[in-house]
């Protein structure tokens, strides 16, 4: 099943774009997520520990469960202000 | 209803917005460019934002310091995309019977902005080097 | 130099003065005229002042402030005279490093201004009757 | 001796002048002035118990001891703001 993620700031710098398409089973979490963005993006690995996701424009929990027509975003640490 | 612009910020307007006869005080905060952070300077800073999630985000920060400090009125601005040196990239107003309620609205309010709200700001700085402002992640 | 003025004070010029790229935080506070105040209305006040003594203690006080908070620049502006419902009747404008020591600042004077320098408020209620403010002493 | 005493806001508006003459002694103090002010004013004698002397623009203590040359003023409890 494939899930899109909206990415910002460092993360979008990093990845060279601003939306990330990634591949995961079905009743997948956040964390899982997590897990497979660091392992299809390696540039990703370090900062990827780092950031929190968002589904639907709350903060997600790490098992927090992801459908296919979630807003999912990726937020490293915000510096707004 | 919280803004964010790509404009400069008008602050003697928010000020206008939020002074009332109802209210015996009236708090703004101004963030704006500085041009040393430890000793590196900046030419200008960009901010990037997740847009729905950060409006939804600040009119719950809105809503609730309203009601914890029973406002008179609320406003607050961010600016998006480049900031020049000296300008304001964001601005909280708050309006309150006494000063007590308009001085910790406003601190928290700003406190907590830069806590939650998916906004990132990105360093140029003078020695031509950028980079986006991560805390907690180091270069 | 601290104000003591008959003029409406300007908000947005304050701002100016304490806005610099040096700063990364301005925190602004305004004293409004209240209408009601515990269940009764006011339709106006009136500032009285020493002013030889409470321009000196505003001075101390500003002095006293950029020292221990580190401030940028700071400006203060007292009303005297008749002051309408809903106008600005004291301003204190502060810019600093950072956002904790310009809150800081900010609310100490505006804390310190109400306690130690003399300048007193007549209120003009709307049931005709006024008095002249001491806090501590009854009717 | 006679010390010029200025009176703002609320003792202003009991006395119905902006400054009253009080005669002491040689050596008077703060404490003094009081009195001899209660005394001779009786509409200022509650009053007179809540305010606060300023000598030369500073707040003077009880015992601060008056010279006529001295700038004597009668504060009574401030609300500006």
């Amino acid at each position: 099943m494939n899930f899109e993620v909206k990415l910002f700031a460092g993360a979008r710098e990093i990845v060279g774009k601003d939306l990330v398409i990634v591949s995961l089973e079905a009743g997948a979490t956040v964390a899982d997520l997590r897990i497979a963005l660091g392992q299809s993006i390696p540039a990703l690995r370090e900062t990827i520990e780092h950031v929190k996701f968002a589904v639907n424009h709350d903060y997600a929990d790490d098992d927090t469960c992801l459908s296919p027509d979630s807003e999912i975003a990726c937020i490293p640490p915000v510096s707004g202000g | 209803m919280p803004r964010l612009t790509f404009e400069p910020i008008d602050s003697a307007c928010l000020l206008t917005e939020v002074q009332s006869a109802r209210a015996g005080a009236v708090v703004l905060f101004l963030g704006t460019t500085r041009e040393y952070t430890d000793g590196r300077r900046t030419v200008s800073l960009e901010y990037d934002c997740y847009r729905d999630m950060a409006q939804q985000k600040l009119e719950q920060l809105q809503a609730e310091a309203c009601q914890k400090w029973s406002l008179v009125h609320c406003a607050i601005v961010h600016r998006l995309g480049d900031v020049d040196l000296g300008e304001v990239s964001v601005a909280v107003a708050v309006s309150a019977g006494h000063r007590e309620a308009a001085f910790a609205a406003g601190k928290w309010l700003i406190d907590t902005i830069k806590e939650v709200v998916p906004i990132w700001k990105k360093e140029n700085w003078h020695d031509g080097t950028s980079e986006w402002v991560h805390p907690g992640i180091s270069e």
